[in-house]
């Protein structure tokens, strides 16, 4: 299976390990991510006033690509970039003024052959043609939980591990249409397949604090802080993410929360798809544990890879 | 178009009204009189100071008579103020009421035009057109049927039993259909009710009993509706009786059979907070006192696998091959009392009200209050069974929320949440009681006196806020909620949360509905057929409503509603025979050509195709006559008595044409 | 504590502004505060969402522009999951962000930022940080 | 000055009403209008609409419930999507839609009722009277006697 794939700028310069996992992990499961030509920055917030529509601009050029080069689906697995790309399209689709004026504008986009020099120009309307995918749905309803279980080399059963959602793969409740985004079930139930323990606890969908941790570090702490003491407190080995910004304010900025808190003792902070690598029997030197601040080693203990389930 | 032979032309006799100077005033009635003597079909012509009058209605049955007339036109005030006055008039004459024609050259010409010229050229259009109508005017009589004077009630809450009650009374006999093993409805399941805390079971139990001795009440429980048909005052209801595998005739309730059933399941009584034998007596009160074997949860109804129960009856009661009956019965009114259900927790995953068992709804909570309940009245909570030191209520769970879940309010809520903190604080003087508001409504008698007792007396704690998000934390519930009225973010941890779930619809009734083909609202609660003056009859002839089926109301407002719809199924059987407009549709089948899509128009479903004919067949009974499906009809094969396309061509005519 | 009501063209101007560029009718609100009791910032605002819903409706333009509250919304739509009305409060708040005086100062500008903590920060914090609170 | 003549269709529990109540409350507009009384809105036949403009109706008025009032449940939604298609087959026939007006106005609205008839008037009369393409009408189903 083929199928586009946008890493967007933070995986691409700063958290190199959910990329790398992702890709990892999706080769093991006969998945060939391409990433559409010429993809620029999504923009990483989607434009929340009826005025700012140049802001959708960027993301609709993204996806118009992706058309133009025979696709019909986008992965990605940030969490901002799959918001800003999946309310951008839906915009489109629900709201014609809306239409019209972003095609408009991207009609007399200009391309440059970097090698015949040759222009490209006119380009055709865009009409929600593209399907966005968050790298959990992709894995749930065009990879299927079956082909996962089938392929997987480690076994991590006993491993507890916390899934949080954060704020932008389920919210708004209408225009994301993941899941309840009350009691979601998306990334349990990737876990699961993934052969660990998903633990329960009330703050997988409360917010990380987001960009205030530049603002407003404060705030930022305690709000992380909250999320990471209530998955321990249930229990949880690790908390599992999907977006860069979670990550930095839960791992990277970890030491400032135990300098706050010095009730809290630490906890790891991985991606879903580095799980998902380790499951499928990647070696561990690839899936960018440097980089984490709070050491996860310990999660990724090599146990003799095994057929775990035939 | 159709040729009909020509009719003999009428004897039509017109008479123009002053009414004093209201339209002599502005209309030249003299003139108006004096140019349609002529108009064909015009055999009488003439104008009075006061039509309405004795004089000038005797003058109009004296003249029907002298002239042989066979149709009037009264050119006079708006036919809703004095058409009856002239039909009743004509009939007297020996005229047929179908034959008097009101044309409104008051309300709709003299009273709005000032123009005297243009004001009587109106008007002699205005009577022209029902003069051209009146010449086709056919003789109709009303359509009568006979009543079977029996009731129908489904539902054997409250609402059911005082209608039943009422209607029995009234003198006539009732067939009472209850669903579930026992009458008594949601009311028996709940503790005290405001405003004046009467024990809900005290004041329901002697109402079940009397309901169950009536003479002319027959009581079918564990029975359901399972079709209907026919039409106001003769319908024919078939009622599937569900097995109860146990006699209720023999059954003397010793209960050795409860003891011996190895099968243990959540009691329904008490919300599932606790268990009952697959055997069991739905509640010590139960009408009929009979045990009830529940066939799915029984390890099989066979002796090989179990058998236990029959071993042990010594009445000889229990009968493993029952079957599933259906019986037939005839009645003239039904009234749908279905009750409601409560919209389910697991909607509302923020509140956690499907995870945490001390997260419970408001009937929840009532059986936790109750004398009879899993607690025996302690408050304790479900979890581990501690009494809890706080607990929160959070008012309009999945009420007035018109984005997620339910737009309405659920109207009893802020009256037992108060109730409920105040049962609280009484049984647990130490507890802290908080409720989370939005607005308090307490419209009833005595409701905000109530109110104001809980807060004032029994010091909860009111905030006006809606709740965000309830979770665990060790064993204590941290409620998110916000006080408005100080701007304060609020966090409460709690022994327990009640949630006042809102009101839906009840579980399942939808396909009942159906099967009735009674109108309801969006939200599946049953639409009356007027929201002011006609709130206890459904759209649906013969059909009437109580209780929560028809939206959310409280015991006194349900009680009321049950025994007006008693009253109105009185005035219906009081009728000799019921008499319906005979200005309705009816079908010439020989235009007829079975193309259905009258059928599509009707909201009455007067109209049905007979199969066999390939034709429309319309129960003129059920037909409002409005007309919708005559506007559709293809080939003119439905036409509204006296008010045929041909009739309604002739009247544009003579007010059009020149 | 007292306000003189007015209910002049500034004051509908400024509604009407809010509503155009939120696309929320601000009018639907009635104040049950459930975008606040969920707030994850609500303990950091001087006024609560509700309180700035409710500023707006009532036309009071000057209170709203000087809350604190515009720049501790990190947008993460649990308000709009869960209110009644369906209004999407991260969309107010933008509005009112977008009518702020576009001369004054930058609520967090890019020049707060120390040039290490800039290196390891992820680019999406940057961008979505500056499209917030910067002009 | 042209005088057109309206020809109003009005269901007697709704607009029939109005009229009434437009009278009791002595509220004087236009004489142009000539009323018939219908049991519902949904009585009405496009035929009958297509009849009173061969007749001689420069307008044709329609009047009917509030949307939720109609007192046979429906009729109004009925009337609603036969006129919205009706219309559409006006302009085929060379009538200008603008010529035929639906409108909901209940038993209480007699202020609005008058108003309306002012109003329509007005409008027929700026568009002058209707000259009908014959030929495309007996095309057409208008019956004669």
């Amino acid at each position: 299976m083929k199928v586009h794939y946008y890493p967007g700028c933070t995986l691409k310069q700063k958290t190199t390990a959910l990329d790398i996992s992702t890709r990892e992990a999706l080769k093991r499961l006969d998945v060939e991510l391409v990433e559409p030509e010429g993809w620029t920055c999504c923009g990483a917030e989607y434009p929340l006033t009826e005025e700012k529509i140049a802001g959708l601009a960027a993301p609709i050029r993204t996806l118009r690509q992706v058309r133009d080069e025979g696709g019909d689906i986008l992965v990605t697995t940030c969490s901002f970039c799959f918001a800003v790309l999946k309310r951008a399209d839906r915009a489109l689709q629900d709201d014609p003024l809306k239409h019209k004026r972003v095609n408009a504008y991207l009609r007399d986009d200009i391309q440059i052959d970097p090698l015949t020099k040759a222009r490209t120009t006119g380009f055709e309307d865009y009409n929600g043609e593209v399907k966005v995918l968050h790298l959990l749905e992709f894995l749930r309803d065009r990879v299927g939980y079956p082909r996962i279980r089938e392929r997987i080399k480690r076994d991590l059963e006993g491993l507890a591990i916390a899934p949080y959602y954060g704020c932008r793969v389920l919210r708004p409740r209408e225009e994301m249409a993941v899941d309840d985004p009350e009691s979601p079930r998306l990334f349990e139930e990737f876990l699961e397949a993934v052969g660990c323990g998903a633990v329960d606890y009330p703050f997988k969908q409360e917010c990380c604090g987001s960009y205030l941790s530049v603002s407003l570090p404060a705030a930022a702490t305690e709000a992380s802080y909250r999320v990471l003491r209530s998955a321990r407190m249930n229990g949880a080995k690790a908390v599992a993410v999907t977006c860069p910004l979670c990550f930095y304010n839960m791992d990277h900025r970890q030491d400032a929360i135990k300098e706050a808190y010095l009730d809290f003792p630490g906890l790891p902070v991985v991606y879903f798809t580095q799980l998902l690598a380790w499951a499928l029997g990647v070696d561990r030197s690839v899936l960018g544990l440097g980089e984490h601040r709070v050491p996860a080693d310990g999660l990724f203990l090599e146990i003799p890879a095994t057929e775990v389930r035939t | 178009m159709t040729t009909k032979p020509k009719l003999k032309e009428k004897r039509i006799g017109l008479f123009v009204c002053h009414c004093g100077v209201n339209i002599a005033g502005v209309v030249d009635v003299g003139k108006v009189a004096e140019q349609l003597k002529d108009t064909p079909g015009v055999s009488f012509s003439t104008d009075y100071v006061y039509m309405c009058s004795d004089p000038g209605q005797q003058m109009i049955i004296d003249t029907i008579k002298e002239k042989h007339l066979d149709g009037i036109i009264v050119a006079a005030c708006s036919p809703t103020l004095h058409e009856k006055t002239f039909q009743e008039a004509a009939r007297l004459a020996g005229l047929n009421p179908y034959q008097i024609e009101i044309a409104n050259i008051r309300e709709q010409d003299s009273w709005v035009h000032t123009d005297k010229e243009k004001a009587t050229k109106k008007a002699v259009k205005i009577v022209k057109s029902h003069v051209a109508k009146a010449r086709q005017n056919e003789n109709l009589d009303p359509i009568k049927v006979d009543v079977n004077r029996r009731a129908l009630i489904i539902g054997g809450g409250v609402s059911g039993l005082q209608a039943a009650m009422d209607i029995a009374d009234h003198g006539y006999e009732v067939i009472l259909v209850e669903k579930n093993p026992s009458i008594g409805g949601k009311m028996i399941q709940l503790s005290e009710t405001f405003p004046t805390l009467d024990c809900s079971q005290c004041i329901l139990t002697p109402k079940m009993v009397e309901v169950s001795r009536h003479p002319r009440i027959k009581l079918l429980t564990y029975h359901e509706v399972d079709s209907i048909s026919g039409f106001v005052g003769n319908f024919k209801v078939r009622i599937k009786k569900r097995p109860r595998y146990v006699d209720e005739t023999l059954c003397n309730l010793c209960g050795e059979c409860e003891k011996v059933c190895p099968q243990v399941v959540p009691d329904e009584f008490n919300m599932g907070l606790s268990f009952r034998k697959a055997i069991y007596l739905p509640f010590p009160q139960a009408i009929p006192g009979t045990y009830t074997l529940d066939a799915e949860n029984c390890l099989g109804l066979n002796p090989v696998r179990c058998g236990k129960c029959k071993d042990v009856c010594d009445k000889k009661a229990i009968d493993y091959d029952m079957k599933e009956t259906i019986t037939e019965e005839e009645v003239g009114a039904v009234v749908v009392a279905t009750g409601y259900d409560l919209y389910t927790m697991q909607a509302l995953g923020e509140y956690g009200g499907e995870k945490y068992d001390d997260v419970v709804n408001g009937l929840e909570f009532e059986r936790i209050l109750s004398a009879s309940g899993p607690t025996g009245g302690e408050i304790r909570r479900p979890s581990d069974g501690k009494v809890p030191r706080s607990i929160v209520f959070v008012q309009c769970s999945g009420s007035r929320d018109s984005e997620k879940h339910l737009p309405y309010c659920s109207k009893i809520c802020c009256m037992y949440t108060a109730k409920h903190a105040m049962m609280y604080r009484h049984r647990v003087p130490d507890g802290q009681a908080t409720v989370f508001y939005i607005d308090v409504r307490t419209g009833g008698k005595s409701f905000d006196e109530f109110y104001m007792r809980t807060v004032e007396e029994d010091k909860v704690l009111y905030i006006r806020g809606k709740v965000s998000k309830i979770f665990k934390e060790g064993d204590k519930l941290i409620v998110w909620g916000v006080d408005t009225l100080t701007g304060k973010k609020v966090e409460i941890e709690a022994d327990m949360v009640v949630l006042a779930m809102a009101m839906v619809k009840a579980d399942g009734v939808q396909d009942l509905l159906k099967k009735l083909k009674i109108a309801t609202d969006i939200h599946g609660f049953l639409a009356e057929a007027h929201p002011k003056l006609r709130p206890v009859e459904s759209l649906n002839a013969g059909f009437y409503l109580a209780g929560c089926a028809h939206g959310p109301k409280d015991i006194p407002e349900t009680v009321a509603q049950a025994s007006a719809a008693a009253a109105k199924v009185g005035d219906l059987f009081a009728q000799k025979e019921l008499v319906h407009e005979p200005t309705v549709v009816p079908v010439n089948d020989e235009l007829c050509s079975g193309c259905g899509i009258c059928l599509t128009m009707c909201p009455y479903t007067a109209r049905t195709l007979d199969p066999a004919r390939g034709v429309v067949v319309v129960n003129e009974i059920l037909c409002e006559g409005c007309g919708a499906c005559a506007a559709a009809c293809p080939s003119g094969a439905a036409q509204q008595r006296n008010q045929t396309d041909d009739q309604i061509f002739s009247m544009l005519r003579a007010m059009l044409r020149d | 504590m007292r306000v003189k009501l007015k209910a002049g063209h500034d004051q509908r101007k400024f509604i009407k502004r809010i509503e155009e560029l939120s696309g929320e009718n601000v009018f639907a609100c009635y104040q049950c505060g459930r975008c606040s009791a969920g707030c994850p910032m609500a303990a950091e605002m001087d006024l609560l969402p509700n309180q700035v819903i409710r500023l707006v409706q009532m036309g009071l333009s000057e209170d709203v522009l000087r809350s604190k509250t515009l720049f501790l919304c990190a947008s993460c739509f649990t308000c709009e999951s869960r209110c009644p009305k369906g209004i999407d409060m991260a969309r107010v708040m933008e509005a009112v962000r977008h009518i702020l005086d576009p001369k004054g100062k930058d609520a967090f500008g890019p020049g707060e930022i120390p040039p290490e903590l800039a290196q390891e920060l992820p680019q999406q914090v940057l961008v979505s940080l500056f499209k917030k609170f910067a002009k | 000055m042209f005088e057109p003549q309206i020809m109003c269709f009005l269901c007697k529990w709704c607009t029939s009403s109005a009229a009434d109540m437009a009278g009791t409350s002595r509220i004087h507009y236009a004489p142009n209008n000539i009323n018939m009384r219908v049991m519902c809105s949904s009585r009405v036949d496009p035929q009958h609409i297509l009849y009173a403009f061969k007749e001689g109706a420069d307008g044709v008025f329609l009047g009917g419930c509030h949307p939720g009032d109609c007192h046979y449940v429906e009729g109004n939604y009925k009337t609603l999507r036969r006129i919205a298609l009706f219309k559409i087959m006006l302009k085929d026939l060379g009538i200008d839609p603008k010529r035929l007006r639906l409108e909901w106005i209940s038993a209480a609205e007699g202020k609005k009722y008058a108003e309306t008839m002012n109003e329509f008037t007005e409008q027929i009369r700026a568009l002058g009277p209707l000259h009908l393409n014959e030929k495309a009408l007996v095309q057409e189903v208008v019956k004669d006697e």
